[in-house]
């Protein structure tokens, strides 16, 4: 399987474990864990394949996702 | 007192009052921390052939329990400070129009949004000159669960008996703990005096009617009335040029209630706790559990009024003359001005304790100690 | 019954101006109701009229009926309760464009929005009369008042596109230059369950005709009759039935809902 | 007999209602005082969550606790705040499927895996909340067995009564053994 | 005092005082007796280039009044009784977010609609406890068409020096009297305290600003401030729950008034007109003129308060201590509740005159030679 | 301009619950503004939130501008002062179902009949979040909330109908589950002259799905999209634009009467 | 001209000469007047011919108008 | 010098107008204290209107007229309800066009035709006000004519100046013949 090209970064401070990213990602790239943030909340996990739709940044209702196209800053 | 054992949040005995008490109409909108009374008059009213409904606003939340009121069915509403606010414009109405009503105000933190979900009780002057113009409400302070029942049965009967808006004064401490509550089988509810049903009544604002109060001829019943804002005759009908009949109408409308001050005081009933001291405390409502706490400590005196409205600066001189007298409120000085003008205001001392919770025990003997000292 | 017996002569002549549409309204009113008592379709002694603050809500004032004058902008709020608590009453409410759609604005969308079962008889003359002609929402754009001394710079609302909007069953718009069509508009009003609007557009001779070149009362209703039609003219404001459907009323699903909860057939 | 209980751990952990419960056997079927208190608010949505209750054979003036006796906790956020606060002659129950405990806070400790049993041995670990509140009961007879399972079917869903008494016997039983 | 001389009404007075004040926006919502200042602001605003906007109730008058002063404008609105009560949210949130912002409240007779063209004092007390929660404002009385002008000037200027809502407590006897009035060329404004353009501002809200008021940073200059009626810390970011940060904030906000009380008083000044005698006649606002003519035949003492809130107790006390104090008021008993707690209650006394009309100097004469004996 | 440099990080995480549609909005206002930014079409320094009371109200606190988190219900009516005080600001009100449309419904009425130049974003969850799950004037017939244990007996607004009944110009439909969409929806928004309300259907897991059979925020956006459309489908809600009209915005009519009034170009 | 099978009377006290009954009338069967009543209002006058199709009852603001049919009571 | 004075008659005479040119007169030309009064609301609507003027060379602190020196009065009406009050020294102004004295009152009764005046002499009935006001001034030189007519240029409507001044000089006239 080829590198991807995307970094998907979840901001384990900020999120609350709603999941809509997983809802969201139209390839599956992200799913549940069973890792828990400091206040107890369930943490998804990039599983690789992002194609850089940046839907689940954009639906993230805690600001806690950041795409980024490899070699690019923030 | 018989009844129904129960363990309950203040708000959940008040709705349970005003049931006992005869309430059948509910319209209100939510806000904390008095939301638990709607929402629990919401289950039980249809239970009990009630209507509950949730209003667009504060505003017309009182209006339509005015609107109830006016057809036969006692009525309530519950609120906090800002709802309280909005509500202002009615309860001047409810009073003009002499309709009996019940009023919940479960006090928050404030000015403004302030501290939604903590203990104030600085709406205690608002109760009374909150709205415009010259009038006079009835307004009672729980200190526990059960009285948050209690309370409401007297502000309900009240009301009625008087016609004028009562206000049950309560406050975070009280509206959200919770305590064994007996819901009393025994209640006594009082009932408006209603005219001859089917009787044309044409003069159902006499100027002197029995105890200052007429009965009250409720729509639907054929008694052709015209009820109104304004200022009106005997008849109900506008006078708004008469510089007599608005005396005599907004004096009666004071007096009636005023006059009965002891009275009202006496039936409601007051703590007070006399104990050898040149120091008494008073304090009402949620934040009365402290001080009376405090009190046995310092083996001071205490006054725990339970009817904050009517002020009765004569029972206060009675009762509290001679002591040097700390008022424990959780405002920033409220009811110490009522107090200052019933004694000498040297004598008066406050301890101002906004902040959302009542002061600790502690905190009251510190102060009672300072003073002293 | 005879309409005077439904009037309290003892306050005629009543306060409006001469000429005023109010005078109109009141008249049709009565006569309706009148009516409606004969033939037994309504009873006098359970019929009230609820009204707020203005000249058009001084009316009920001077009808021999249980009536209401409440605050300005609230009458609907107040027969919320009074509906709700006796569903029993046959409720009508007067109201002018002031106190219906200015202040109360809200009441007015959210009674529609409910369904509730009353008869709201709008005064609309386009100005606040009582307190002395200033601009309404309803005003039209380019019009003077006290308030707009430049001409009104305001859009004004279509009262009836507005209650539509909130889900008002029955709407019907007609003028005080159409005083028998107004009655038939109230006949069917107090005939429907459910929420029924009748937007009157009126004359305030006082405080509109005469800022804004319409001399007389006479003047006024000619302006009505020509600048209306019930068909959808360019340039004309459409009068007649505007919507006529049929909705369970508020006070109907919520005794129903307290029955079911309390097993009371009559709803305690 | 004046006890001050804090029943603490996070959201959707039924900490509110295991007060009320606790409040409830006590004020109902004991015929003690007892208020039942928590925070709301913004600090009450997610994160620590909180309960308390005083018991007490004399009237109950100041409604607040102030320091526990005894204090509940299911939360390692809830234990860390609050287990300063408890008196040195109190008691810590704690969730130990949850909890750590910190040997720094001198006062007794028991922990209970309230919600490997109740999710083990109930199929629900909604009841850990009960089967901590038996736990409790067990150690300090603060109301009896009976009066709690009362008022434990007073308080809970319709329906779901027998499974949260069996959870406050599991609990019992976990610090019996 | 130079500037032109007209013969205006007391409310076209007001409104000229507004704009001479620098008030560039109104909102409001006609109500007699006070719809002549909106009818003259709607006139007179655009020819300064001010906007004049008639709202749909008068919650939304004050809302936009007080989002006008948060774009940096000052702004006014003007109501009466029923009007007044509907503001009161509004009231309680300008003085939590110190917006400076005046309000008009020409009192007419009450409770509800009343006496709507007839004269009253009944909103005295309402100006200060009218909405929810602790805090204070200014309220300034007026007693003539000159006053009506001076003092919407007063108002604008405590307003801003202090971001509080100024009341001017004026009534349908100087609302709507026409007199002399000179529309002052040399009127001395304030201006709020802006921080530097551009600059963000971190600390909005510092507990312990200069004199207790901190500058304003309006919005579109750069500050990026959050503003709300919550409880607040000194970032302006709601903080709810901490008792210290709401105690801090409330005791400010009522403080920065409070502690003013004298120098607002000396500074807007009162009447005192002493006489050789016994007897002290108190009044203020269009009462008051009834008051004068009668001290003078009665040859009794005189004050007249310009300032009607924050009290100040002790200056009454100075002023007034050892007379028998008639205090003449066209209501049921507000500002003679003030003097109580300032006196010995005993001493003072009231004439209580609502009906819409102050009372004639001979009404005055009257009940103060029964009190003499 | 980055949208990170719109974030008060120092409030972060924010108060809102797991899953709260809110969160959605302000992720997508904080990009739509960003871009707008960083194009130079709006200036940040200039670009004002405002908001009243409830879960949805608190956004503005979160964002590095200029905020006024006013009273419950009254966003608009301050944004009207605001607006007109100071014609350079834009302004965006941020507002809930219950804000705008129970207490507030009055202000909002009016801010559409004016066309007051405002962009307001109603985060319409069908339930008041804040104050724990009451029902609202938009909780669909039926539906339980606290202060509906037996179901909502009254029918909702349909709140775009209501605002075009009213006259506003610009008006959309979108849900949390169309964030790509909404996004669009603000641009074009931001980019109208004049009253611009974008209703959008949210998500309360707390207060609304707990009670109503949809036990997660996913559940409920999944409803979301289900059963939402653009295009008129039965029993599915129209989303999309439903109406995009120009006018002239109230602002520039005032402040062109000013102009002419005082001859003065810049308005005084 | 044949007698009329119609009366109208106009309650004088209650008149305030608006006129509208006049504007109404499809017959001109009433018209202005010079009189004035106590309060100082100008009068309508009947001046015959009316077909009793009572809008001028109908409209008349101040509730003065009565038409009766002959022989009929009120 | 303190002069009470009643303007009087029905709506749309234009009698608050002469109110305020007097007070106006008084208070800006001529540096006197005055103060004008009205009555508001629904006994204002139709039947009587009246407009007061108090003028004084003292401060006047009660505003309002109790019994007055002078009564110019152009209705009925007005009359009969005003002229009992009228000082026994007083003057009674009155449109004698309108108002048909009554014998009984027992003060100086000065009649002018004002509203015929302002009909044939001026062509606008309207400026009936003026002429009596004219008439009132030349009576009782209360203000300056000078005064008196810099405050009608001031308060009538732009465009009717000329007319209204004339209109007063009728009215002096009308007296002074
Ligand atoms: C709370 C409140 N605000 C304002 C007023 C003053 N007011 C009385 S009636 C009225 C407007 C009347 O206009 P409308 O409703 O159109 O009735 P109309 O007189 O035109 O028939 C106003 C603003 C009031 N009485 N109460
Ligand atoms: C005058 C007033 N009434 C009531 C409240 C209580 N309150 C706060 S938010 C809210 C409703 C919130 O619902 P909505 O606007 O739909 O916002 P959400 O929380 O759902 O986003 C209520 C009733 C208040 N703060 N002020
Ligand atoms: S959408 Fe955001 S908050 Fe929700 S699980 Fe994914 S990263 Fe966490
Ligand atoms: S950017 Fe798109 S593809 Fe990549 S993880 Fe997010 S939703 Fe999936
Ligand atoms: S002011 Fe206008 S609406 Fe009021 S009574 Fe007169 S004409 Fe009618
Ligand atoms: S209560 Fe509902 S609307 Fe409020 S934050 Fe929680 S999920 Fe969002
Ligand atoms: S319509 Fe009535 S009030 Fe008018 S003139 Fe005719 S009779 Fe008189
Ligand atoms: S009833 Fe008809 S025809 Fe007869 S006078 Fe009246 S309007 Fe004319
Ligand atoms: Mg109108
Ligand atoms: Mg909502």
């Amino acid at each position: 399987m080829a590198e991807d090209e995307y970094t998907v970064e979840i901001d384990e401070r900020l999120c609350k474990g709603c999941f809509l990213c997983v809802w969201t990602c139209p390839v599956d790239a992200l799913r549940e864990s069973d890792r828990r943030n400091e206040r107890g909340y369930r943490l998804p996990e990039y599983v690789g394949g992002c194609r850089g739709c940046r839907q689940c940044e954009l639906i993230c209702p805690d600001l806690a996702i950041e795409v980024r196209r490899k070699g690019e800053g923030s | 007192m018989s009844g129904r054992v129960e363990f309950l949040q203040g708000n959940e005995a008040c709705a349970e009052g005003a049931i006992a008490a005869g309430c059948r109409f509910f319209a209100g909108y939510p806000i904390t921390p008095s939301t638990e009374i709607a929402e629990r008059m919401s289950e039980r009213l249809p239970e009990v052939g009630g209507v509950y409904v949730q209003m667009e606003d504060e505003i017309g939340s009182l209006a339509a329990v005015i609107g109830a009121s006016w057809a036969g069915v006692k009525a309530m509403t519950a609120t906090s400070g800002p709802g309280f606010s909005l509500m202002q414009e009615h309860m001047s109405f409810a009073a003009m129009t002499e309709t009996p009503c019940v009023v919940v105000n479960v006090q928050r933190g404030g000015p403004s949004t302030g501290q939604p979900t903590k203990a104030s009780q600085s709406d205690v002057m608002q109760a009374r000159w909150g709205g415009h113009g010259d009038y006079e409400v009835v307004a009672l302070a729980p200190s526990t669960v059960q009285e948050m029942y209690d309370l409401t049965v007297e502000c309900f009967n009240w009301a009625e008996r008087l016609r004028v808006p009562a206000v049950l004064l309560a406050d975070e401490v009280v509206g959200h703990m919770r305590e064994r509550v007996i819901l009393r089988e025994d209640v006594e509810t009082v009932d408006r005096e209603l005219p001859e049903e089917g009787e044309e009544v044409r003069e159902p604002f006499p100027l002197e009617p029995d105890d200052l109060v007429p009965p009250m001829p409720v729509f639907g019943r054929g008694h052709r009335v015209h009820v109104t804002g304004l200022t009106h005759d005997e008849r109900g009908y506008p006078a708004t040029d008469d510089p007599e009949v608005h005396r005599r109408l907004v004096r009666r409308l004071c007096n009636k209630v005023r006059k009965r001050a002891r009275r009202i005081h006496e039936s409601v009933g007051y703590d007070l706790i006399e104990r050898e001291s040149d120091l008494a405390l008073v304090a009402y409502g949620g934040c009365a559990r402290t001080v009376l706490e405090a009190a046995e400590e310092l083996n001071a005196t205490v006054f725990r009024p339970r009817v904050i409205h009517p002020f009765d600066p004569d029972l206060v001189r009675r009762l509290l003359d001679g002591y040097e007298v700390l008022v424990v409120e959780m405002n920033l000085g409220q009811y110490v001005e009522m107090i200052e003008r019933a004694l000498d205001a040297e004598c008066v001392h406050a301890l101002e304790y906004p902040g959302g919770y009542p002061p600790t025990p502690e905190r009251v003997i510190e102060e009672a100690e300072r003073l002293q000292g | 019954m005879n309409w005077r017996d439904l009037i309290r002569w003892e306050r005629m002549p009543h306060i409006l101006c001469p000429g005023c549409g109010n005078g109109t309204i009141l008249n049709v009113l009565v006569r309706a109701l009148a009516e409606k008592f004969e033939a037994g379709e309504l009873d006098p002694d359970r019929t009230v009229l609820v009204s707020g603050i203005g000249c058009s809500s001084r009316l009920p004032g001077y009808v021999r009926l249980d009536s209401l004058h409440t605050t300005h902008g609230r009458p609907l709020a107040f027969a919320t309760g009074l509906k709700l608590a006796n569903p029993d009453l046959e409720i009508i409410v007067l109201t002018g464009d002031g106190d219906a759609a200015a202040i109360g604005g809200n009441h007015l969308i959210h009674a529609a929005r409910r369904n509730l079962d009353v008869t709201v008889i709008c005064s609309n003359n386009l100005i606040y009369g009582m307190t002395g002609g200033q601009v309404s929402p309803t005003t039209p754009e380019g019009a003077k008042s006290t308030t707009t001394p430049y001409g009104n710079p305001e859009p004004p609302f279509d009262l009836c596109e507005l209650v539509m909007g909130a889900g008002a069953p029955h709407v019907e718009r007609w003028t005080t230059a159409h005083p028998q069509q107004l009655k038939r508009a109230i006949h069917r009003a107090l005939e429907r369950d459910g929420f029924s609007f009748i937007d009157v557009l009126s004359q305030c001779p006082t405080n509109y005709g005469r800022r804004n070149d319409l001399k007389s009362p006479r003047e006024m209703l000619e302006w009505l009759r020509e600048n209306t039609s019930t068909k959808d003219e360019p340039g004309k404001i459409r009068i007649g039935i505007l919507r006529d459907e049929e909705r369970k009323p508020f006070h109907e699903r919520v005794h129903e809902l307290i029955e079911e909860v309390s097993g009371d057939e009559e709803g305690g | 007999m004046r006890k001050e209980v804090r029943i603490s751990g996070f959201g959707g952990q039924g900490v509110i209602l295991a007060g009320v419960v606790l409040g409830r056997a006590a004020a109902v079927y004991e015929g003690y005082n007892a208020v039942q208190t928590q925070s709301y608010g913004p600090e009450a949505r997610g994160g620590a969550s909180r309960s308390d209750v005083i018991v007490s054979d004399e009237e109950i003036m100041y409604p607040y606790v102030r320091r526990p006796h005894y204090l509940v906790t299911m939360s390692q956020e809830a234990y860390d705040r609050y287990a300063p606060q408890v008196r040195e002659d109190g008691l810590i129950v704690y969730d130990s499927t949850l909890v750590e405990p910190n040997e720094e806070h001198d006062v007794e400790h028991v922990g209970v895996p309230a919600t490997r049993i109740a999710e083990e041995q109930l199929g629900l670990r909604i009841v850990a909340n009960m089967v901590i509140l038996g736990a409790l009961r067990e150690l300090t007879d603060l109301v009896s067995e009976e009066a709690l399972k009362r008022a434990v079917r007073d308080a809970v869903p319709p329906g779901t009564e027998e499974v949260n008494v069996r959870a406050v016997e599991q609990g019992a039983r976990g610090v019996r053994e």
